[in-house]
């Protein structure tokens, strides 16, 4: 992959989580801690400082260099998801990925590596109804279909709605967690569409 | 937002620096990553105890470490768990030789954080390692269909126990027991007045009305049980003992410790008129207050509000309980 | 009105009555007049240190009664001086026959309550006795024209340092005149994020707007300086140590104790990070931070907000601070 | 004194104290530390639960023990300073006092102590703004004239209003204590006025 592809991502993944951020602290604030939107700040401001360094490496190896980032500056929940995500996707990722599939077999791994680290599954109202959904979704591609991964994205994150969860701080709250989205979804989401942007060149 | 701060950004690297520079006898503070120890090391041959997790729980943790108690705590951002880098860090400057224990509060985010670091010390090192999980809140229901229950207050007698063992010269596999039986002895419900407010979001974390508390409030402003109406001391005191007790909690003849402590934003006349209800509460179920701690132990920032504790305690514990303890937090004994 | 208690009338002796149950083993408390005095008497040959005056501002003085320190405290009602009757059933419980020291923060409610037990003691006791007015806090200006400054947080390290010397054995004339040094030696200055409510009042003593805090605040919320906007914590620091250096103050190269004081609803992360910035600007001016205290010694029921004292010690003060002390609130050295 | 007249005193003045306890409160929470309404309530509610023992007494020694039962009970500045009020007053009346020249002569050196235990005079706005012109009104009446003790316990309060407190806690406020009625003073006013009452024979 093309250094300026991947500092384009760094970039707008970037810039969609700096404007929702306060929108992520206020759907945690709902069911959680209220820091979603503050830890997804920390971790995507570090990877942006690391942004030349991480654009230089092979694609695998950038994401790794990614996760590890979002690992050692987030914390909390999602600084292991996200960064487990990233890692098991850049280790699954071939030198040169040349397909769909070749994407869609590392985002499979690394919605895997989330749902390892995470004990969880889908159903349990966390970032997993994005990503399971969204992992599907390429698996079964034969083409890059990026109207339908949004679709997806934002059908997982609005399912989260009526859920009640069963994992995360949010399980806490038993019934009392139905009626609000899950932050993590959200947030996944949002990167989801960030990629989908960079791919349309927007 | 009110807050003795100046930015929001600096809030946890300034109050840890004054916390530093403030007990500078008891500890020494790493900056990169952020880690506290005690001041003199750790003593070779002694299991060394990390505990560790967000901030805004002052003064868990970084107030515990110091003789008989914590070998190093990790500060995490304001309620968020620290991340492993901290823990590795950590345990590679206080391991003395007989492994380390991590002492975990049952927060998805921190078991995954403490679970990356010890597969990463444990890939690097050949020394031993456990883990103790603390889940004593028995606010969370369900709790098997869950997360499970989440660690509170009593991760401060946990640590404290464990601590003095250690020093005393248990083994690791010792230590990790002790704790164990000390959380599975240990119950905490807790009740806020108010909302916290963390310090990057600004508002407070939760709405209240001027007549209502939230039942079983978490630590980090996490909804509890139910929203009730404002209760007196006592009937407040009655409601979160029996919870305690309801389950597997302290049956009459039992020793007990007992921890009325503060979230952050309540005057400790308050928190002793709760240990006032609390222990008639206690003596009327024919519980025996062995030991009484009142205080801000595990607090929610700047919330009002409180928690009660009680750990069935046997010689043992109480032996322990006893031991000398000498950090910015909890000192007797020395 | 939010706060942990059943009903107005009884906050104080169920408060009182928790604190004597949590530290049984260091206090007695006497009912009837209520009064707190040490669980092992004061010793024969020593003097005996009194202190008292309006609940509220725990754990000062009842949380400072032990070995080291004061020999009884008498607490008062919310904000109210206590009476003669308290004080004078004290100092017979405690006098051991080198003389009574009272130690008496300077509010006309409390001199004069303290003046009538001590005429009323003096017609009944051949024994010595003596008083040390406290007066720290540097907001109120113009002193020589009013009632003069208040007495605040300096009141703590008065009571540490004269309570030290009295247990090494100092006669009533050393006491007082060490006392009456070390309050010369200390300045004040408080500030409040939010108003402190009196449970009987019902409602906060007075309105601040989320953007305003009181500057010069007293321990009963009595209003201070004046109404400012929001402050950094670094302003609102640097503000408090130029009020108290102004005057008579600590000048470079003086080495001075610095305590950094919660005022009740101020949480430990915010005391610390205040602390870190009063640090600082005392390194600037060129003081010598000898000692430190960080935490809620003179609060003002659940107020935000802090103070900052400074006190300026030599190595006799130092020697006396350091000394054993075994209280509720404070405790080293044993 | 009877008896009868004794214990008219004693409820009156309860009364009067009750009812305007929550108003005593409000004044020195603009002022002071807002217990003034606490403190006076329950110095009379001390003397009301004392009022058979007090009225069994001789007029003077029953003024000793009312003011005696204040300074025990009430603390704070308005305890002693009160108290100190009575007990001079009981100590300085005759066993029988019959002419306003006694009762006038008594008050005086109730008032005197109040200004020596307080070390404080006319002129600082404190309670002796009304306490002081009532012992001149009494001292310089040929009779009692019940309207005219009145008029100047009213006139007394309401000249604290523009006045700068000097002493008690008020006077940390310094300027600022300009604007508001003392609190002392209005409690001064509200004795004063349930004592005429008793001598109206309301
Ligand atoms: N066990 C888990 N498996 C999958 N996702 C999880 C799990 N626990 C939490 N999450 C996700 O993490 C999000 C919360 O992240 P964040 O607020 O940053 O961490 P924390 O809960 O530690 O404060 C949740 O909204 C949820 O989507
Ligand atoms: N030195 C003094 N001399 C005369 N009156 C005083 C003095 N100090 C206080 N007062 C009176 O006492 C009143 C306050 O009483 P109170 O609120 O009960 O006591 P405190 O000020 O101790 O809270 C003031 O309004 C004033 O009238
Ligand atoms: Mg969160
Ligand atoms: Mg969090
Ligand atoms: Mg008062
Ligand atoms: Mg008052």
């Amino acid at each position: 992959m093309e250094p300026e592809t991947i500092k384009a991502l760094i970039r707008r993944t970037h810039e969609v989580i700096l404007a929702h951020a306060e929108e992520l602290t206020d759907l945690d604030q709902a069911i959680g801690d209220g820091d979603h939107g503050i830890n997804m700040k920390r971790g995507f401001d570090a990877i942006a400082a690391a942004a030349d360094a991480i654009a230089e490496l092979p694609c695998g190896k950038a994401l790794e260099k990614a996760g590890m980032t979002l690992v050692m500056s987030v914390g909390g929940a999602s600084g292991p998801l996200y960064g487990s995500l990233l890692m098991a996707m850049g280790k699954a990722m071939p030198e040169a990925p040349d397909s769909v599939g070749d994407i869609a077999k590392a985002f499979q791994a690394g919605v895997e590596a989330v749902m390892k680290r995470g004990k969880s599954e889908g159903g349990e109202k966390t970032m997993l109804e994005v990503l399971l959904p969204v992992a599907t979704s390429l698996k079964d591609a034969g083409a890059l279909d990026i109207g339908v991964l949004r679709k997806t994205a934002d059908a997982g994150l609005a399912s989260t709605k009526d859920m009640k969860a069963t994992k995360g701080r949010a399980s806490f709250l038993g019934e009392r967690s139905i009626g609000h989205l899950d932050p993590g979804a959200r947030s996944s989401a949002l990167l989801i569409h960030a990629v989908c942007d960079v791919i349309e060149g927007k | 937002m009110k807050k003795l701060i100046n930015s929001v950004d600096n809030v946890l690297n300034e109050s840890l620096r004054g916390f530093g520079a403030a007990h500078s006898d008891i500890v020494s503070v790493n900056w990169e990553p952020k880690f506290v120890q005690r001041a003199g090391g750790t003593a070779k041959g002694k299991v060394a105890l990390i505990s560790g997790g967000g901030s805004g729980h002052e003064p868990l943790h970084a107030g515990f470490v110091g003789q008989g108690m914590l070998d190093a705590a990790c500060p995490g951002e304001v309620f968020t768990s620290s991340t492993p880098d901290q823990m590795l860090a950590a345990a590679q400057a206080v391991d003395a030789g007989a492994g380390v224990l991590f002492i975990v509060k049952n927060y998805s985010g921190d078991v995954m954080n403490f679970e990356m670091a010890a597969e990463m010390y444990g890939e690097m090192h050949e020394g031993e390692q456990a883990t103790v999980l603390t889940n004593d809140d028995v606010a969370v229901e369900d709790s098997l269909f869950t997360q499970g229950r989440r660690g509170v207050a009593g991760t401060v007698i946990v640590e404290k126990i464990v601590g003095a063992a250690a020093e005393a010269g248990a083994d690791l596999a010792t230590c990790k027991a002790l704790g164990e039986r000390v959380n599975a002895a240990s119950g905490t419900m807790g009740v806020a007045l108010t909302s916290c407010t963390v310090p990057a979001a600004g508002k407070p974390t939760f709405e209240l009305a001027e007549d209502e508390m939230e039942m079983g409030v978490g630590i980090h402003g996490e909804p509890g049980r139910r929203r009730v109406k404002l209760m007196e001391a006592d009937a407040l005191a009655a409601e979160m003992i029996e919870a305690i007790c309801k389950e597997d909690g302290p049956r009459s003849g039992d020793p007990v410790l007992l921890l009325v402590n503060g979230m952050g934003g309540t005057p400790l006349m308050e928190l002793y008129l709760v240990y006032d209800a609390a222990r008639r509460l206690c003596e009327e179920r024919g519980l025996t207050i062995a030991r009484s701690l009142v205080g801000d132990y595990c607090t929610s920032l700047d919330m009002a509000g409180c928690s009660i504790t009680l750990t069935k305690v046997g010689d043992e514990m109480l032996g322990y309980w006893d031991a000398p303890v000498h950090t910015a937090a909890l000192r007797w004994g020395v």
